[in-house]
C-alpha cells in the first residue's frame, strides 16, 4: 500500500468529503468521526510518505498509468514531503480543536461545513503533492472556492469581504492559469518537471519571461504579497473562528510553496535569480510588505486582524527569503512555512478559544484572560514568543536563516525589516499581554479583590492548542535534524 | 471559413462585452453576457473546438444566464454604472 | 479607483501585448504546443482507449484527474452556494397564499394556518404573476425531448461532441426550466432537495469510487484497465468503459449541483416559489 | 510598419483576447456596482478560454474526432489532420471552474444585498462607515 | 584543556524549570515552597558536586541538539561559568527563605506566580553560566528577560506597567535590535559562535567592522546597565524586593555583566582586543558609567533607587575589570560577581526588611531606625562596607585587584576613577547608617523599642552578611576559579 501514499493523501480526504456530506443528511454524528478518520489518515500517509523520500529519494506516481508527459503526475521530493506533513497535520489538529466552535456557530450546517473542511485540505494537500501545472490550477480553484464558502459564513461583513477576496482570487487564478498557457505554448508540455527540461534553449524568449513574472504575479495576489495584500485583513477577521485557523496558517504558506515550487523545478533558480535582475525589486517589496504589516498590526484595536496584518507582513518574510537567491535564504523561507503555519494555527487557535468564552476579540475583551484562561494564554504566549523570534520556539530558526542569507546577500535592507518587524511584535504582543495581565486594574496593588475564577475553554479545544505549543518548541529545537535531512535536499545543487 | 464573418464575429464579441458592462441596467446586463457568451461559443466552434463550444453554448450561454438572472430578480435591477 | 483600475489595465495590457509578439505565429502546425505532445494522444487515442473522440479519452482518461477535480469544483460551488443561502428551519411565515386553480381566486390565511395539500388549491407567494398557458404547455411538452437529448449526449461523448459533463448541464437545465415554466415548487416535487444534496456527492463519489476501484484492484489511480478483469473485456475496452461509467458519475453531479445553485439562488435559500 | 501589419493579422487572436481580458480586468478593478463586477470576472475568465482554444488551432486540421469512428484502431491516424485536444480538455476544465466561480459569487452577492439592500459597493461602504 | 561529556549542566539548567508544574500543582504553600526548596537545593548540588572537576582545569561540556551547521545548543562548564553559576545557586536558596517571609509577611497576591517564574528565571541564569556559544547564551538570555518581566510587574497597576514596558523595551530591543544582528554577523564572518581562548575572528577583518561589532555586543547585552542602557534598572525597582534582589542585584544584571565579559573573552578574545586596541573603549565606557552613576545615587532618596544606581555603578567595575586586559583586572573583574552579588542582595534585603517592618521606602523617612531594627542595620552596614570595597568584606579583594589591574594596564586614568568612585560610594551610603544610629532623640523618627522583620526576612540577611564577611577569610575558591578562567 506504501507506494500508494502519494494519492491515498488527496483521495481520502475526497472521498470522506462525499461521505460526510451524504452523512449530513442521515446522520450528523457520523460527520465528526469521519473527519478526524480521514485527516488521520493523511496524517500517517503523509508522514509515511516523508520517511520513504527521507529513504529512496523523489516518490513518483503516475495517476491513471500514465506516464507523464502524457498523463499527471505526483512527484513527491523533500520540499513538498515536509509540507505535506505540516498541511495534514494542522488541518487534523485545528478540525479537532474546533469541533466545538463549529457545533456552536452553526448548529444545523456542520455537515456541510465539514464538507467543505475536508475538500479545502484536500485542494491543498492536492496543490502540494501535484507535479502537474495544470492540475495544480485546478486544485487552487478548489482550495479557493471552499475558502470563500468557510470564510464568508463570519460576521455580518464577511460576505463582502469574501466576494472582494473572490474577485482578487479569481484574477490571481486566472493569472496563474495564464502563465500555464504561455509556457504550454512555448513548451507544449503541462508537466512540471517536462517544462523545466525544455526551457533553458527558451529563456531568452519574451513568452517566457512574461509566463513566469504572470505566474508570480498571480500566485503573489492569493498570498497577499504586497501591494497585492489588501483583500486579505478583512477576509480573514471577519469569518469563523474555525475558518481562519484553517485558512489563515494553511493558505497563504502553501501559495508560497507554490511560489518555491515555480521558481525550484519549474523556472530553475538559475532563469528566476540569474537570467532576471528581479530579485532586488522583488525583496525591497518583500521589505516594504514586512514594515507595512507591522505598522499596520500596531494601528490595530482588535486581536484578530493584528494577527492578519502579521500574516500580511510574514508573507513578507517568505517572498523575501526565497527571492534573495541564495541558499540560506531559500531554507529559511522554506523553513519558515513549516514554523509559519503552525505559530499562525497556535494565535489563531487561541483566538478561537477566546471567542468561544468571551464571544469577542477586540482589546477590550480580553482583560484578565491571563487569570481567566491560563492555559490558552499560556500557548498564546509561546506563539507570541515564536512570532516575535524568540528561542527555542520554532520562529527563531526560520528568521535566522533569513537574516543570514540576506546578509550573505548583502541586503541589508531585508536584514534591518526583520529586525525591525521583530520589535514591533515585541510590542504588539506585549500590549496584549499587558491588557490580559494589568486590566482591569483595581484601585490598590491588586492585593485583595477576589481572584476572577478560572473559566477555561473546553478540554477539546485547549489539548490540541497546547500541543500545538509543544510542537512550536519541539520544532525549534529539531531545526537542525530538519534543515539537514529534509531542507538541505529541496533546494537544487546548484544554488548556493 | 470566411473572413468576414469572423471579424464580424469577433466585432460583436467584443462589443456585447464592452456593452454588458456599460449597460444601465442589470437584467441587460445579464442578457447581454448570455449574448456575449454565445457568440464565444460561435467563435470557438469556428475554430474547430466543439467541444469547448458545446460546453459554452450549454454553460456560459444557458446556465449562466439563467443564474444571472434568478440573482437580479432576487436583488435589484438598479445599477450605477 | 477609476484611474488606478485604468493604469492598471494598461500596463498589464500592454506588458501582455509585448510577451505575444514571440509567440508562434497563429494555428502554426509547427508550433511546439502542437508538436510536443498532443500528437501522441492524437495517434494512440484510438488504440488506448478505443474512443475516437479525443477530447473524450483525454479528459476522462489521460487527464482524468484533472475532471475528477473539476466535478469536485462543481460540487463544492454547489454545497457553498447551498452553505451561504440556505435558510434551513427557518420560521413558517405567519401569512400564507393559496390559489384556487379552478377559480383563480386567491385565499391569504394569517397566523400560521394553511390549508392541507390538494389538488384544488396550490401555494403561492407574495410575488406570484398569472403562469402563462402557452409557455407553461410548451414547455412542458418540450423537457422530456431535453431530458433524451442529455442522455444521448452523455452516452454518445464517446464518439461525437459531448459528454457527461454538457449533458448533466442539459439535463440540470430541464429541470430548471420546469422550475422556471412552472415554479420552484413544483420542480421540488419532482426533485426534492434532500435528493439533490445526496445525489451530487454521489454523482463525484462515482467518479473517485471507479478511481479507487481501480487502485484496490492493484493498478494505480484511475487506471481504468484495472477493470478488465472485472468487466470481463480485454484492457482497451475496459479503459472505454471505465470512461463511460465516469462520464455518468460527472452526468449526475453535474446535474445535481446545476439544480442545487438554481434553487438556493432563484428563492435566495427560502426554497419558495421561486422565480 | 510593413512587418508591423502582418504581425497583427497574424495573431490577431491574440489581441482580441488580451482586448476581453483587459476588458474585464478594468471592470473588475473601476466596476462599482457587485454583479457587474462578477460580470467582468467572467469575461476576463472566457478571454483566458479564448487564449488556450487559439493554441490548439492548427492549419489544415480539423476537429478532434477520429473520422473513422469506432472500431477503427487499426486505422493510421495523421496528427496532423486533427486539432489539439489538449487545451480544449483544460478549458473545459476552466469553463466549469468559472460556472462555479460564478454561482459562489452570486451567492455571496445575494448574501451581501440581503444585509446591506444595495449591491453598490459604495453604497456599502458608506452603511458599514455609518455603523 | 581537557573536557569530558556528562549531563550535569543540563540537569542543573532543567532542575528548577522542572519543578514548576510541582509548584502549580501544589495545593498548600507549604508544599510549593518545600518544592522551591528542594529544587534550590538540587540544583546547588549538582553545581557544587562540579566544583573539584573544574578545580582541575578540566572543562564539562554536553550537547543538546545541533540547530545550524556549527552552532549547537551546547553547555560547557568552566572556571568563570562555574563562579557565577556557583554564586546564583547559593544566593537562590537564600533568596527563597527571605521571599516566604517577604511575600506572607505583605500578604502578596499570586505567589504562585510569582515562585514560578522566580525559579524559571534562575533556569535561565545557569544556562547563561554554564552556555558554551553565544547562540546558547543568547538563548537562556531572552528567556530570562522574558521570565522576569512578569516579576518585575508583579503588581499589576500603572507603574508596574509603564516600568515593564520600560524594562521589556531596553532589554529585549537592545537585544534584538543589537544582539541578534550582531551574532548573525559573527556568525556569517566565521562561521562559529563558539567561545574560545583566541576568539572566533581571524583577526583579518576590518578595524570599523570590529569596533562596530564590539559596540553592538556590549551594548546590547543592556542588563548590564551599561549607559545609556540603564534606565531600565532603577525603573525596574518597583518589583517586590526579593525579585529586586535576586535579580537585580545577583541575576539579571550580572547575567548581562557575564555575557559582556563572555563577549569580550570568548568571542573577540583578550589577544584581539589588545592588538586592535579596542578595550580601552569599553574602558571608558564603563569608566563613565561608574562615575556618573555614582553621582546620580548620591542624589537619590528612595533606598531603592540609590541601591540601583549603585548598581550601575558597580556593574560596570566588572565590566570595567575586564576591559582593562590585564590578568590582575580581570581576576578583580570575575571575582567582583561574587563579592558585589553578597553585599548587594544583603542591602537589598535590609531595604525589604525595612519596608516589610515598617512600610518606608525613603532613605529620609530613616533616621533613627537602625534603634528598631539593629539587626537589619549592622547588616547594612555590612553590606556597603562590602560594596564600597573595605576590611573586613570580600569587596575589598575584588577592589584590591581591580586596582592592581589598572596599575598593571598602565591605566592610570581608571585607577583615579575607581578610587574616586569608591569614595562616593562611602559617600552614598555611611550617611545612611550613621543616621541610623547616631541622631539625637528629636530627629529619631521611630520609637526606641526593637521590632524586627519577620524571622525569615532576618535570618537570610544575616546569612548574607556573614558571608561577606566570610569572603574575607575565606575568598580561595572564588579568587581560585577567576584564576583558572584568565589563565
Amino acid at each position: 500500500m506504501s507506494q500508494q501514499y502519494p494519492v491515498l493523501i488527496v483521495i481520502v480526504p475526497l472521498l470522506s468529503a462525499f461521505a460526510i456530506s451524504i452523512a449530513g443528511w442521515v446522520n450528523k454524528r457520523l460527520c465528526f468521526p469521519i473527519i478526524v478518520t480521514a485527516l488521520g489518515v493523511a496524517v500517517y500517509a503523509s508522514v509515511g510518505l516523508l520517511l520513504t523520500v527521507l529513504e529512496k529519494g523523489v516518490v513518483i506516481y503516475h495517476l491513471g498509468g500514465w506516464p507523464p508527459p502524457v498523463g499527471i503526475a505526483y512527484y513527491v521530493d523533500h520540499l513538498n514531503g515536509l509540507v505535506l506533513v505540516v498541511v495534514s497535520l494542522v488541518a487534523l489538529l485545528n478540525v479537532i480543536a474546533c469541533k466545538k466552535s463549529i457545533e456552536l456557530e452553526f448548529p444545523d450546517k456542520a455537515a456541510p461545513f465539514y464538507t467543505l473542511y475536508i475538500l479545502m485540505v484536500t485542494g491543498l494537500l492536492g496543490i502540494v503533492v501535484t507535479g502537474d501545472a495544470f492540475n495544480l490550477y485546478v486544485l487552487l480553484e478548489i482550495a479557493a472556492l471552499t475558502g470563500y464558502g468557510l470564510l464568508a459564513m463570519g460576521e455580518e461583513r464577511a460576505p463582502l469581504s469574501t466576494l472582494n477576496y473572490l474577485y482578487m482570487g479569481t484574477i490571481g487564478a486566472c493569472f496563474y492559469l495564464l502563465g500555464v498557457g504561455y509556457l504550454y505554448i512555448v513548451t507544449g508540455s503541462l508537466n512540471m518537471v517536462d517544462i523545466a527540461r525544455l526551457l533553458p534553449p527558451l529563456y531568452q524568449s519574451k513568452a517566457v519571461l512574461a509566463a513566469f513574472i504572470i505566474c508570480m504575479v498571480g500566485v503573489w495576489l492569493k498570498m497577499a504579497f504586497f501591494p497585492l495584500h489588501a483583500w486579505l485583513p478583512n477576509a480573514y477577521t471577519h469569518a469563523p473562528s474555525a475558518a481562519s485557523s484553517l485558512i489563515a496558517p494553511l493558505v497563504t504558506k502553501v501559495m508560497v510553496y507554490v511560489m518555491i515550487r515555480l521558481i525550484l523545478t519549474v523556472f530553475t533558480p538559475e532563469f528566476a535569480f540569474a537570467t532576471l535582475a528581479l530579485n532586488n525589486v522583488v525583496v525591497w517589496l518583500a521589505v516594504i510588505a514586512i514594515v507595512m504589516g507591522a505598522i499596520l498590526a500596531l494601528a490595530e484595536r482588535n486581536l484578530k486582524k493584528m494577527l492578519t496584518f502579521i500574516i500580511v507582513a510574514e508573507v513578507g518574510y517568505m517572498v523575501g527569503g526565497a527571492w534573495l537567491g541564495n541558499r540560506a535564504g531559500m531554507t529559511g523561507a522554506i523553513l519558515h512555512i513549516v514554523n509559519d503555519a503552525l505559530m499562525t494555527l497556535c494565535v489563531f487557535l487561541v483566538v478561537g478559544n477566546i471567542v468561544y468564552k468571551v464571544k469577542g476579540y477586540a482589546f477590550e475583551d480580553l482583560q484578565g484572560l491571563f487569570r481567566k484562561m491560563p492555559f490558552t494564554m499560556g500557548a498564546f504566549v509561546v506563539g507570541a514568543m515564536s512570532i516575535i523570534g524568540v528561542p527555542p520556539t520554532c520562529g527563531f530558526f526560520s528568521k535566522w536563516y533569513l537574516i543570514l542569507g540576506a546578509l550573505q546577500a548583502g541586503h541589508y535592507g531585508f536584514v534591518a525589516a526583520l529586525i525591525f518587524s521583530s520589535l514591533v511584535s515585541v510590542v504588539l504582543f506585549f500590549r496584549i499581554f499587558e491588557i490580559c495581565y494589568y486590566e482591569p486594574f483595581s484601585d490598590h496593588h491588586g492585593h485583595d479583590h477576589p481572584p476572577e475564577p478560572m473559566d477555561e475553554a473546553p478540554l477539546l479545544m485547549v489539548v490540541p492548542l497546547l500541543i500545538v505549543a509543544v510542537i512550536l518548541i519541539l520544532v525549534g529545537l529539531y531545526t537542525g535534524d530538519i534543515v539537514n535531512h529534509v531542507i538541505k535536499f529541496a533546494i537544487p545543487e546548484g544554488l548556493v | 471559413m470566411f473572413w468576414q464573418i469572423d471579424l464580424a464575429i469577433l466585432t460583436l464579441v467584443v462589443v456585447t462585452a464592452v456593452g454588458s458592462l456599460m449597460v444601465k441596467d442589470l437584467l441587460g446586463a445579464a442578457i447581454l453576457f448570455g449574448a456575449y457568451s454565445f457568440l464565444m461559443c460561435l467563435l470557438w466552434s469556428i475554430m474547430g473546438a466543439v467541444d469547448v463550444a458545446f460546453t459554452e453554448a450549454s454553460v456560459g450561454a444557458g446556465v449562466s444566464s439563467v443564474f444571472f438572472v434568478a440573482a437580479v430578480f432576487r436583488t435589484s435591477r438598479r445599477t450605477k454604472d | 479607483m477609476k484611474i488606478i483600475g485604468l493604469i492598471i489595465t494598461i500596463i498589464t495590457g500592454a506588458f501582455l501585448v509585448y510577451a505575444a509578439v514571440d509567440f508562434p505565429a497563429w494555428a502554426d502546425p509547427n508550433s511546439p504546443a502542437s508538436t510536443y505532445l498532443s500528437p501522441y494522444f492524437i495517434e494512440n487515442s484510438m488504440k488506448d482507449t478505443s474512443v475516437p473522440n479525443f477530447v473524450t479519452s483525454l479528459l476522462a482518461d489521460y487527464r482524468g484527474f484533472d475532471t475528477m477535480f473539476e466535478t469536485t469544483v462543481i460540487f463544492t460551488a454547489g454545497l457553498v452556494c447551498f452553505i451561504l443561502l440556505r435558510i434551513s428551519g427557518g420560521k413558517e411565515p405567519e401569512t400564507r397564499h393559496y390559489r384556487h386553480v379552478l377559480t383563480g381566486v386567491t385565499v391569504t390565511l394569517k397566523e400560521g394556518r394553511k390549508i392541507p395539500a390538494s389538488e384544488d388549491f396550490e401555494r403561492i407567494d407574495d410575488l406570484w404573476t398569472p403562469p402563462d398557458l402557452i409557455i407553461k404547455t410548451g414547455c412542458r411538452l418540450m423537457i422530456p425531448f431535453i431530458q433524451l437529448f442529455a442522455l444521448y449526449v452523455i452516452a454518445h461523448g464517446h464518439s461525437s461532441p459531448g459528454g457527461g459533463f454538457q449533458g448533466g448541464v442539459i439535463l440540470g437545465a430541464s429541470i430548471i426550466l420546469l422550475a422556471i415554466s412552472h415554479d420552484l415548487r413544483t420542480a421540488l416535487e419532482r426533485m426534492r432537495e434532500k435528493v439533490v444534496a445526496i445525489l451530487c456527492p454521489v454523482g463525484v463519489a462515482i467518479y473517485a469510487g471507479t478511481g479507487t476501484l481501480c487502485l484496490l484492484l492493484g493498478l494505480n489511480f484511475l487506471d481504468y484497465s484495472a477493470l478488465a478483469s472485472v468487466l470481463h473485456v480485454d484492457p482497451i475496452s475496459a479503459r472505454s468503459h471505465g470512461i463511460l461509467m465516469v462520464e455518468i458519475g460527472v452526468g449526475i453531479a453535474v446535474m445535481t449541483t446545476m439544480i442545487w445553485i438554481y434553487n438556493n439562488i432563484s428563492s435566495a435559500g427560502k426554497y419558495n416559489q421561486g422565480l | 510598419m510593413s512587418e508591423l501589419i502582418p504581425t497583427i493579422i497574424a495573431k490577431y487572436n491574440y489581441w482580441i483576447y488580451i482586448t476581453l481580458m483587459m476588458i474585464g480586468l478594468y471592470a473588475m478593478i473601476a466596476k462599482n456596482n457587485l454583479v457587474k463586477k462578477i460580470v467582468g470576472m467572467n469575461i476576463f475568465q472566457t478571454a483566458i478560454i479564448l487564449f488556450y482554444v487559439s493554441i490548439g488551432v492548427k492549419k489544415g486540421a480539423t476537429i478532434p474526432i477520429s473520422t473513422g469512428g469506432h472500431g477503427a484502431a487499426h486505422e493510421v491516424v495523421h496528427a496532423a489532420d486533427y486539432l489539439n485536444p489538449l487545451p480544449h480538455v483544460l478549458m473545459l476544465t476552466a469553463i466549469v471552474v468559472g460556472v462555479a466561480t460564478l454561482g459562489v459569487a452570486l451567492a455571496l452577492a445575494l448574501r451581501i444585498y440581503s444585509r446591506y439592500n444595495t449591491l453598490e459597493e459604495d453604497e456599502i461602504l458608506a452603511q458599514i462607515r455609518k455603523k | 584543556m581537557e573536557t569530558i561529556t556528562s549531563i550535569k549542566p543540563l540537569l542543573a539548567v532543567l532542575v528548577s524549570l522542572l519543578v514548576t508544574p510541582m509548584l502549580i500543582s501544589s495545593r498548600s504553600p507549604n508544599v510549593r515552597e518545600g518544592w522551591t526548596f528542594v529544587a534550590a537545593i538540587i540544583k546547588l548540588a549538582i553545581v557544587a558536586s562540579m566544583v573539584p572537576v573544574i578545580l582541575q582545569g578540566t572543562e564539562i561540556v554536553y550537547t543538546v541538539a545541533e540547530v545550524f551547521p556549527g552552532v549547537a545548543i551546547k553547555f560547557k562548564v568552566d572556571a568563570f561559568g562555574m563562579l557565577f553559576a556557583l554564586v546564583s545557586s547559593t544566593l537562590w536558596i537564600v533568596t527563597t527563605i527571605y521571599s516566604i517571609g517577604y511575600m506572607r509577611g505583605l500578604n502578596e497576591h499570586s505567589q504562585t506566580r510569582y515562585f514560578c517564574f522566580f525559579a524559571i528565571a534562575l533556569s535561565a541564569t545557569v544556562g547563561v553560566a554554564f552556555s558554551a556559544n553565544l547562540f546558547t547564551l543568547y538563548l537562556f538570555y531572552e528567556m530570562l528577560s522574558f521570565a522576569t518581566y512578569p516579576l518585575v510587574a508583579h503588581h499589576q497597576d500603572q507603574e508596574a506597567r509603564s516600568s515593564g514596558r520600560k524594562y521589556l523595551l531596553y532589554i529585549v530591543g537592545a537585544s534584538i535590535g543589537l544582539v541578534l544582528p550582531a551574532m548573525m554577523i559573527c556568525y556569517n564572518l566565521t562561521g562559529t559562535l563558539e567561545f574560545s581562548k583566541q576568539g572566533i575572528f581571524t583577526g583579518t577583518e576590518p578595524n570599523a567592522t570590529m569596533l562596530v561589532l564590539l559596540l553592538m555586543l556590549v551594548l546590547g547585552f543592556a542588563k548590564a546597565g551599561i549607559m545609556p542602557f540603564h534606565s531600565w534598572l532603577p525603573a525596574a525597582m518597583v518589583a517586590p524586593t526579593p525579585v529586586s534582589a535576586l535579580l537585580h542585584a545577583v541575576a539579571v544584571v550580572k547575567v548581562g555583566a557575564f555575557s559582556v565579559l563572555r563577549v569580550l573573552t570568548g568571542v573577540f578574545g583578550i589577544d584581539l582586543l589588545a592588538r586592535l586596541n579596542l578595550g580601552i573603549v569599553i574602558c571608558y565606557l564603563a569608566a563613565f558609567t561608574v562615575i556618573t552613576a555614582s553621582l546620580i545615587a548620591l542624589s537619590q532618596d528612595g533606598l531603592k533607587r540609590r541601591l540601583a544606581f549603585s548598581t550601575i555603578g558597580q556593574l560596570s567595575y566588572i565590566v570595567l575589570g575586564v576591559a582593562l586586559l590585564s590578568p590582575k583586572g580581570m581576576i578583580g573583574g570575575m571575582t567582583h560577581i561574587a563579592m558585589h552579588a553578597f553585599g548587594k542582595i544583603t542591602l537589598f534585603f535590609c531595604a525589604g526588611a525595612i519596608f516589610v517592618a515598617t512600610g518606608k521606602k525613603n532613605i529620609s523617612e530613616m533616621v533613627g531606625i537602625g534603634r528598631r531594627m539593629p539587626i537589619t542595620m549592622v547588616a547594612f552596614f555590612i553590606g556597603s562596607l562590602s560594596v564600597i570595597g573595605l576590611p573586613p568584606t570580600g569587596g575589598f579583594f575584588s577592589k584590591w585587584y581591580l586596582v592592581q589591574g589598572t596599575i598593571q594596564a598602565d591605566q592610570w586614568p581608571m585607577l583615579v576613577v575607581l578610587l574616586t568612585s569608591s569614595l562616593l560610594n562611602a559617600a552614598y551610603f555611611f550617611p545612611i547608617v550613621y543616621k541610623a544610629f547616631f541622631c539625637t532623640p528629636e530627629e529619631a523618627m521611630f520609637e526606641d523599642r526593637i521590632e524586627e522583620a519577620p524571622i525569615w526576612c532576618v535570618v537570610p540577611l544575616v546569612i548574607t552578611a556573614a558571608g561577606s564577611i566570610a569572603l574575607f577569610f575565606y575568598p580561595t575558591l572564588f579568587l581560585k576559579l577567576a584564576e583558572l578562567a584568565t589563565r
